[in-house]
Order: C-alpha cells, then structure tokens, then sequence
C-alpha cells in the first residue's frame, strides 16, 4: 500500500503574485488572467499608475523600494487572506518596484468570480491591503529633490471598512 | 564578527546609505549606542519595526544577536 | 459684440457609452481608457463575460435583445449620473447586445479616478445600475431551447446598497 | 391607418413575433382588445411597462393614440 501526499491547497494554485522591478502592461495581464479564468462570470480590477501631473511641483520620477525578505511573502499571504475571504476562481496581484515615471504603471489587482460582488471586494480589499500595510517605502523626485512619502490617513480610513 | 544594517524609506536618508555593516554586538541597544546619536534615535522612534533575519521581532521580545545577523529597521509603510 | 454659445457639459464629454452589436476586446478597451486619462491615479473597471460552463445543461448561446429607443440613451443617462454621483477623470460603459457565446464579452465598465475609491464605487454602482436597470433582456439557449432571463432577486439587492 | 407593437423578451414569445402591425385604434384598451385574450392578457401584467414612440409612458397617463404609432410593451429588464 503507498501513501499518497496531500495534495497543494487549491489557494495556492489561484493566486498569481508578482513583484516586478521593470515596467508591465496591465491590460495585457488582464487579457491573459480574463482567458484563463472561463468559468468566472466577471474580472475587476484596478489598475494604479503613476499620475501625469500639469502642477508647478510636477513629480519626475517615483521610487518604490522594497525590503526582499518580507515583501513578496507577505503580498502572497495577502493573496491567501483576500481568496479565503472571498469565492473566487482566481486573483492576480502585480506590483512594482524601483523608479517609475509619468504613466507607469504601479500595481494591478484583478479578481475573477461567478459573481460579480464577490470580485468588487475582493479586489478591493487587496487594494486596501497593498496601500495601507504592504512593505513598500515610497519616494518622489519633485524639481531635482527626492523625498520619502509618509502614509496617508485615508489609507488607513479605507482599510478600517473590513473590520 | 559584525551585523547588517538596512535601513528603509526615510531611514535611508538618515543613516546617508541603504545598509552598512557594524561591529558584532549581543544585544541591540549596544548596537544602537555605537550609532551617532541622531540615527540611533531616529531607529529608535515608536513606529520604527524591526526585522532579524528578514523576520519581525517586537521590541520587548528580541533575540540574542548572533554573528553575521541583518538588521532590518522599518519606518511607516507607503505602497502603491 | 459675437455672442459665444455656452460650452458642452464637461460631463458629456467624459463619458464614452457605447452599445454593440458585434464582439469587443475588453482590455484593449481597457488599455486606451488608461492611456487617454494620465491624470487618473487609478482605473477600476469591470469585465463580465459568457461563462463557460461544464455543466450538462451548459449554455449554448446567450441573446441580449435591446430597445433602440431607449437603451442607449438610458446608458448615456447612467454615465452622466455616475459621473455627478462621483468625482472622475473619464467612464467607460461598453455593452453588447445580440447572440453570444461562452468567452464572449458581454459589458465592461471602466472608471478613472484621482482616488481609488471613487473608481471603485463608479464602477460598482454603473455595473448595478445596468444589470438590474438598463433595457436589455436576456435568453439563453439550452440543450437546443431558448429561455428568456428573469432578473435576479440578488440585482435589486445589489442597487439597494445605493439608496 | 394602423399601429406597430413592438414585443420585447418573453413577450415576444407570447405574441409569436417581435413586432406587428395592427389596424389603428385611438384608445390602449382597444388595441388589446384586437389581440387574442392570451396575448392581450401577458401585454397587460403588472410589471409590462409601455413606451410610445419610444417614450415611457405611465399607465394611467396613457396620451390619445396617433396613426403609425410604435408601442413597446417591456417586461421586467434582465441585462449585462
């Protein structure tokens, strides 16, 4: 008689999670995570890039620095979290490091569910999650100075929703 | 014998690099006390977390230091 | 002395509804709303899709049937309310209507925002509005017979939430 | 003279076709007394609505009809 291993938590399997250091195309991803997800009824997601600004104090450039060993973990447990909290077929999140410009994207969530509240919140709540308690420092480059972004209270308001 | 230091987000700016190695120490606040005073306390505010071998420590529950350890202290995240 | 005439609402022109009767590519669509708002921080957008279905009564084909009269202009007239309810940069509302089959892409609603949970609630409440809301009504075929759709207690319990 | 009944969803089914034509009658209660009672009995539920000349129009304000009016009776929507 053999002994068969358990096998891998089906969570496991419906979480893609990157940290990518160069650029990315959200809409490409989307495409591919929509064609591998037939049985879900909808995708949303959400799509974060750096803003084109017209002020006097336009950012250059921002910079997202990340510390290895706990970052990309903890964006899989968030992965785990948000596909426990929700049903879904599947969940993608994308999120960059390093220096971007005007119109880079930073991050994507996308969530694929049969229905269609079940993926609003969820991409939501990972959204929430990333913003206000990921391992992310941010800095920004206004007229040749760079300077380190603190949190926003708004964030942590967002994030208080989930109880 | 020495420990690595990395410092995140504005602490970069205070320790003037990213990560520097100091001579090995037990216990953290001797490696604070070899520190210039401004960056010590900066690494010693209330919202600062650390990180012992890319693991969280709480301040009230850290380990013995051991040779070759990284440091990792943690100001305030900001993502995305 | 010329009499200028007033300028178009800055909300017409910040909508882009449209009503098709032929496939679309949602993240293609996707792809140019986020590149033509660069001041938008962040882009919420919702995909829905025929779902594939391994069940024996899979669906064959789905059919969304349109009143020329009135759903487009209702479509347009949903926009401008999303558009004053919440403060956006631009909205996206793209709809089919006719014979569809599994994969196919039947609606996709994209907001862009300054903040992301504007974008968010935009796209939640346009997705509501229109499933439960907008003329369209639906059949499906199975095992050879069409049926036609009757909506769902669980559409009017999503628009409650907006009172 | 005469009227176009526009159909939509499962009325459609119920009137075998998505429009007809049907002889010019001023009044709404005329016109659905021209139909078969089965018919004229789904056009008349509670939860069909009626658009003239593509117009919603309440029950109770039904205006006076006009030749080659469209009337669309609309059951409850089931969209997206």
């Amino acid at each position: 008689m053999s002994w068969r291993s358990c096998p891998p938590s089906v969570a496991v399997e419906m979480a893609d999670v990157r940290l990518l250091s160069a650029p990315f195309d959200p809409a490409g991803e989307i495409a591919a995570f929509t064609k591998a997800h037939p049985q879900a009824g909808g995708i949303a997601s959400f799509i974060g890039q750096v803003r084109a600004s017209a002020d006097d104090s336009a950012v250059e450039l921002l910079e997202l620095r990340h510390y290895d060993p706990l970052t990309l973990p903890a964006m899989q447990a968030l992965a785990q979290e948000t596909l426990r909290r929700w049903a879904l077929e599947g969940l993608l999140i994308v999120h960059r490091s390093g220096q971007m410009a005007a119109g880079d994207p930073i991050v994507l969530v996308a969530a694929a569910s049969r229905h269609r509240r079940e993926a609003f919140a969820a991409a939501d709540y990972a959204m929430d999650k990333l913003k206000s308690q990921s391992w992310f420092w941010k800095r920004e480059r206004t007229g040749g100075e760079w300077r380190w972004i603190e949190p926003r209270t708004e964030d942590f308001d967002d994030l208080a929703r989930w109880g | 014998m020495s420990l690595k230091l990395v410092f995140l987000g504005r602490l970069e700016d205070a320790a003037g690099v990213a990560e520097r190695e100091v001579p090995f120490a037990p216990a953290l606040r001797d490696v604070l006390a070899g520190l210039d005073s401004e960056l010590s306390e900066a690494l010693s505010g209330a919202r600062i977390k650390l990180a012992v071998n890319g693991k969280l420590v709480a301040g009230h529950d850290l380990p013995m230091l051991a040779d070759g350890d990284e440091l990792a202290f943690l100001p305030p995240v900001s993502g995305g």
